[in-house]
């Protein structure tokens, strides 16, 4: 006769170390192996796209940088393509590599911030984050030198960026980029072959590429599966066309391949960085001439790039106000999240914590 | 786990972390170390220069939190006096706006960044406590004209030799202690 | 470049397999029936040339007098998009087929439409309030709540 | 004879009464581990906690003290104030009880560590027998704290502490029966007075297996997935705060502090050494493993359990068996005055062996079928 069972039932969250933030799953378990897994999200919930009907289209900016905390230049900046593709802007070529700047060097912060996150959840005690804080800290002191804040930046505007470079910035960036490819090895060589590392992530948690397009995945987490979708390749915006990049890909969509693709990533950024710092005009209007309340006319734009995280986008209805009529901000990691139950059942609860760490999620962005 | 490497990376990674040990601390001794900030910091206090406001209320329209609080009356000839002039910090998301909307350069960005209060009260920046004074600076966030005489950031990215922040462990006997205020 | 498609052609091909689906299209979208929806989804899914197979994103937005559902459909073969809307005329319990079973991208967004907005997606798998708690009252994203 | 029995010797000659005869050294002793294994334990506190941190480019606690010394006693103050706080369902008796059958085995473990000439509390004659039972008794503590705090991390962290400690018990004791079979005794003091040449060198599987193991035995990183914090939060001591919280804390570094000693004593010569006093050689030895262990922490990221179990019963279990046999043959076939012959046979066999069961280990579990 069997021995009946009856699988127990883990709250993880809302408050836990490694949910990255107030996030709550309900898991089933069976001893240690996961058998069902329900997310439980709106802890975080601040109706930012309830705010944006009764703010400005500029004062909604500084709302955009709390969606994704962890990459608030290119929220920024999905925001302001969305605006401008409704107002039909013009924007200035220095403010466009400016943009393309900021976005990379967001991007290289967002995935050293997943990748260290990824390696602690794997439980490298903190060694690979803070080796990696070593450069983020740089990137911070950037973007604090530019925007004069080191979270929250608020620096894009509709038509441009807030204020010029100022002219520390290009030795600063020059001398980040010349030192990173070092420090990317050093990441590579602390864990990309331990043995343990591969022992635990390598087919942990595949995300098939017929289930990543399915549920609409997008980032690194798409591209591991073996899609080689990028909006910056595919349907280029801001001035993404003139620069000389690839598109890694992973080929199982296990969490390896999820951790290899952002390291991936990072090389590819610092590639496109050098380009962009090379061709930038130095002198230049840094934003167009648009009206504290920019009045656009009526109609519907969805602005979108390619995030850290993913397709980020906003679609913006206007109704030619000086408030938009309606903002429905796209994030990707809610959607990434889709397939979470796919992807961790039949694995065990540590294997649960690091799936969910690989595909880098940001609850200001999932709760809005 | 499967040792087709004979646990080489294991080895490697092991390796670097040895290298590390050799080279000197990341981190700063906060309140006894403390980094010189961006000349444009957007600091957690705003600056108002009373002299220069007309009372137009522009900062008051362009705030993302309806946060600013400030009411005129119509002094001698046209000018506008400013009666109430009032942000309580508690509130303020410290995103710039107002700086950036001010027609007259009246209001600029602070530069303190210890401003944690016991009570929430203490919060509200009046208008003596906003006005501009010797230890209540501005900081050049939109107003470049401040640049020049504000130190120079330091940043992580260089090393004392190339110009950068002294980021030497100091002993004890050497630290200042309750420097931070 | 992403190839938006022009919604008119699209239109014509949609009203020639479903006569009665497509209400009205114009350059940017196609506004189809919310009584269609489900085989017009299937179809540009699965139509050659067309191969839908990547949904970004569903929203909806209150006009006051009818709620519109928003679908940004992507091809990641043909590299081109289209925008489909569908129409919900009644505000009281609006209801409006689920694409879910199409597209599994709409799993998350149609629960915080009906969290949000309130517009119930029939056939979806576990439409329950996403961000907001159950028995919290009303549809905070309609224009009418204040 | 050991420096407790000198002193019982004296007394009696001083005629006191039996009883205190035995009494006095007894409390004597106990109160000297204790003193020793605090006062080690804070040191280690405050070692650990520097050294990780200069692992990962911080400075580590540098506030209390001359380079921050006194943290760990700042720490013990802060832990001791706190609230004792039982969870309302607990099994309020084992969740009083845990924490004391957690600690006190190991500081029983002291007993037989030597420290120096004749420097040990009882020279038991089956020594290595004590400790391997004395040092299973903690697991039956850890499961009782797991149970009774009626959490549910913490009762992951209780099956997975029996799984673990039962399983990396057997290459353990494997491994120490080899040095027993060269040593000729179960004695502490004859193990470390038969080691002319320390036996890392003559057993240098039995020492990595021994190490491994050990680590596993206490938690350590790779192994630690009994308070994986990532995972299960901290595991088994998740519901207990204060004073009770303060007895897991220091069994975890006795635990530590123990097995480094049973490895010094065991593979590294105890505490013999040429010029250094012997208690300073021993301790340089204890440190020395302790902050390799450190080190690992610092790199390695953890084991997932059916991994860990794999890997103590696929890759452990069989290389200590092999060593065994082969030290017996060596024991059996070679002559002692072929030392050095023994090492360097030892060495190739050891490197073939691991070459050879890398390649032959693979790993079982990964996804089961829901």
């Amino acid at each position: 006769m069997p021995i009946k069972t009856e699988p127990f039932y883990l709250n993880i969250g809302p408050q836990h170390p490694s949910t990255h933030g107030v996030f709550r799953l309900r898991v089933a378990l069976d001893g240690e192996v996961v058998v069902g897994v329900e997310p439980i999200i709106g802890y975080l919930h601040r109706g930012i796209e309830k705010l944006a009907e009764t703010r400005t289209y500029t004062q909604t900016i500084p709302f955009t940088d709390r969606l994704d905390y962890l990459s608030s230049m290119t929220n920024n900046l999905a925001y302001c393509l969305a605006v401008e593709k409704l107002g039909g802007l013009k924007v200035p070529e220095r403010a466009e590599y400016i943009r393309v700047i900021f976005s990379e060097i967001m991007r290289i912060s967002s995935h050293m911030m997943a990748v260290g996150f990824f390696l602690n959840d794997l439980g490298a005690m903190m060694t690979p984050v803070l080796y990696m804080w070593r450069e983020r800290e740089k990137i911070m002191d950037m973007f604090e030198m530019v925007c004069g804040q080191r979270l929250l930046y608020n620096y894009m505007r509709i038509g441009g960026v807030s204020q010029n470079l100022p002219d520390d910035f290009m030795p600063a960036v020059k001398k980040f980029l010349a030192e990173m490819p070092k420090y990317i090895d050093e990441y590579d060589q602390l864990l990309a072959q331990n043995e343990i590392l591969l022992a635990r992530s390598k087919g942990v948690g595949i995300l098939s590429k017929d289930t990543a397009i399915g549920i609409g995945a997008s980032g690194p987490v798409l591209r591991a599966s073996g899609v080689k979708w990028d909006i910056r390749k595919m349907d280029p915006y801001s001035i993404y066309e003139r620069f000389d990049f690839e598109v890694p890909t992973g080929d199982t969509g296990d969490c390896y391949d999820r951790y290899w693709v952002r390291m991936l990533e990072i090389r590819q950024s610092v590639r496109i960085l050098e380009q962009a710092i090379a061709q930038i005009p130095e002198k230049g209007a840094v934003c167009a001439d648009v009206p504290q309340f920019f009045r656009p006319p009526r109609g519907e734009a969805y602005g979108y790039l390619e995030g850290p995280k993913g397709n980020i986008g906003f679609y913006i209805v206007s109704d030619g106000s000086i408030a938009p009529y309606r903002l429905h901000i796209y994030p990707p990691t809610l959607i990434n999240i889709t397939a979470l139950s796919d992807m961790v059942i039949g694995w065990k609860v540590a294997d649960l914590i690091i799936i969910f760490g690989s595909i880098d999620v940001v609850l200001g962005e999932i709760d809005r | 786990m499967k040792f087709e490497r004979y646990g080489i990376g294991i080895a490697k990674g092991m390796a670097l972390t040895f290298r590390h040990l050799f080279r000197s601390p990341i981190t700063i001794q906060y309140p006894d170390e403390k980094l010189v900030t961006s000349r444009r910091i957007r600091g957690n206090e705003l600056v108002w220069f009373p002299e220069k406001c007309t009372g137009c209320a522009t900062c008051a329209k362009s705030c993302p939190q309806g946060n600013i609080v400030i009411s005129t009356h119509r002094g001698e000839g046209s000018k506008f006096e400013v009666d109430i002039f009032e942000i309580d910090s508690g509130r303020c998301i410290f995103c710039g706006l107002c700086v950036e909307s001010c027609p007259y350069d009246a209001l600029a960005m602070g530069l303190s960044y210890e401003c944690a209060k016991y009570r929430r009260g203490d919060l509200i920046l009046s208008k003596e406590k906003l006005a501009v004074s010797a230890n209540h600076q501005p900081s050049a966030y939109y107003r470049p004209q401040f640049e020049d005489k504000l130190p120079k950031q330091s940043l992580l990215l260089y090393n004392q030799a190339e110009g950068g922040q002294k980021l030497k462990f100091l002993p004890l006997s050497k630290r200042k202690r309750g420097s931070g205020a | 470049m992403t190839l938006a498609l022009n919604g008119e052609e699209i239109g014509k091909k949609l009203a020639e397999a479903f006569p009665a689906a497509v209400v009205s299209s114009d350059k940017l979208n196609v506004l189809v029936d919310s009584k269609h929806l489900q085989p017009v989804a299937e179809y540009l899914k699965n139509t050659s040339g067309l191969e839908f197979d990547y949904l970004t994103f569903v929203t909806a937005t209150d006009y006051l007098d009818y709620l519109e559902i928003v679908y940004r459909l992507v091809s990641l073969k043909n590299n081109h998009s289209l925008i489909l809307k569908t129409r919900c005329h009644t505000r009281d319990n609006p209801v409006v087929p689920t694409v879910v079973n199409t597209w599994r991208a709409a799993y998350y967004q149609e629960r915080e439409i009906f969290d949000l907005l309130g517009i119930r997606f029939e056939g979806h798998p576990d439409m329950r309030r996403l961000l907001l708690w159950e028995g919290f009252q009303g549809h905070p994203l309609r224009r009418d709540y204040l | 004879m050991t420096l407790l029995e000198q002193f019982q010797l004296l007394l009696k000659n001083a005629n006191w009464p039996d009883w205190a005869v035995y009494l006095t050294p007894a409390i004597a002793g106990i109160l000297l581990i204790l003193v020793f294994v605090l006062t080690i334990i804070i040191v280690f506190i405050w070692w650990e906690r520097r050294l990780l941190g200069r692992f990962q480019l911080r400075t580590g606690p540098n506030r209390c003290g001359p380079e921050g010394i006194f943290q760990p006693i700042a720490t013990a103050i802060k832990i001791l104030l706190k609230e004792d706080i039982v969870p309302d369902k607990a099994d309020k008796l084992l969740h009083f009880v845990a924490p004391i059958i957690v600690f006190v085995p190991i500081l029983m473990l002291f007993a037989v560590i030597p420290v120096g000439e004749g420097a040990i509390l009882v020279d038991l004659n089956i020594g290595i027998i004590y400790i391997i039972a004395i040092s299973s008794i903690s697991v039956i503590g850890i499961f009782m704290a797991s149970w009774a705090s009626n959490n549910k991390y913490s009762l992951i962290a209780g099956m997975r502490a029996i799984a673990q400690m039962v399983s990396y018990e057997l290459p353990v004791v494997l491994s120490i029966v080899g040095v027993a079979l060269v040593a000729g005794s179960f004695s502490m003091l004859k193990i470390v007075e038969a080691q002319g040449i320390p036996y890392i060198l003559q057993q240098p599987l039995g020492f990595i297996i021994f190490f491994l193991g050990a680590l596993a035995e206490m938690n350590r990183s790779p192994f630690d997935l009994l308070e994986a914090d990532s995972e299960i939060v901290a595991g088994y001591h998740i519901e207990y705060s204060g004073m009770k919280f303060a007895m897991f804390y220091l069994g975890e570094y006795g635990i530590v502090l123990a097995y480094a000693g049973i490895m010094a004593t065991l593979f590294l010569g105890g505490w013999q050494g040429p010029l250094l006093p012997p208690i300073v050689w021993f301790l340089i030895k204890v440190v020395i493993i302790f902050s390799f262990i450190i080190w690992m922490r610092a790199t390695l990221p953890r084991l997932r359990v059916d991994q860990l179990m794999s890997f103590a019963w696929k890759f452990l279990l069989p290389m200590a068996v092999i060593n065994l046999v082969i030290i017996a043959v060596e024991v059996l076939v070679l002559p002692l005055s072929m030392q050095w012959l023994i090492i360097i046979l030892n060495f190739g066999f050891a490197a073939a062996l691991i070459l050879l069961w890398s390649k032959l280990f693979t790993l079982g579990g990964g996804r089961v079928e829901v």
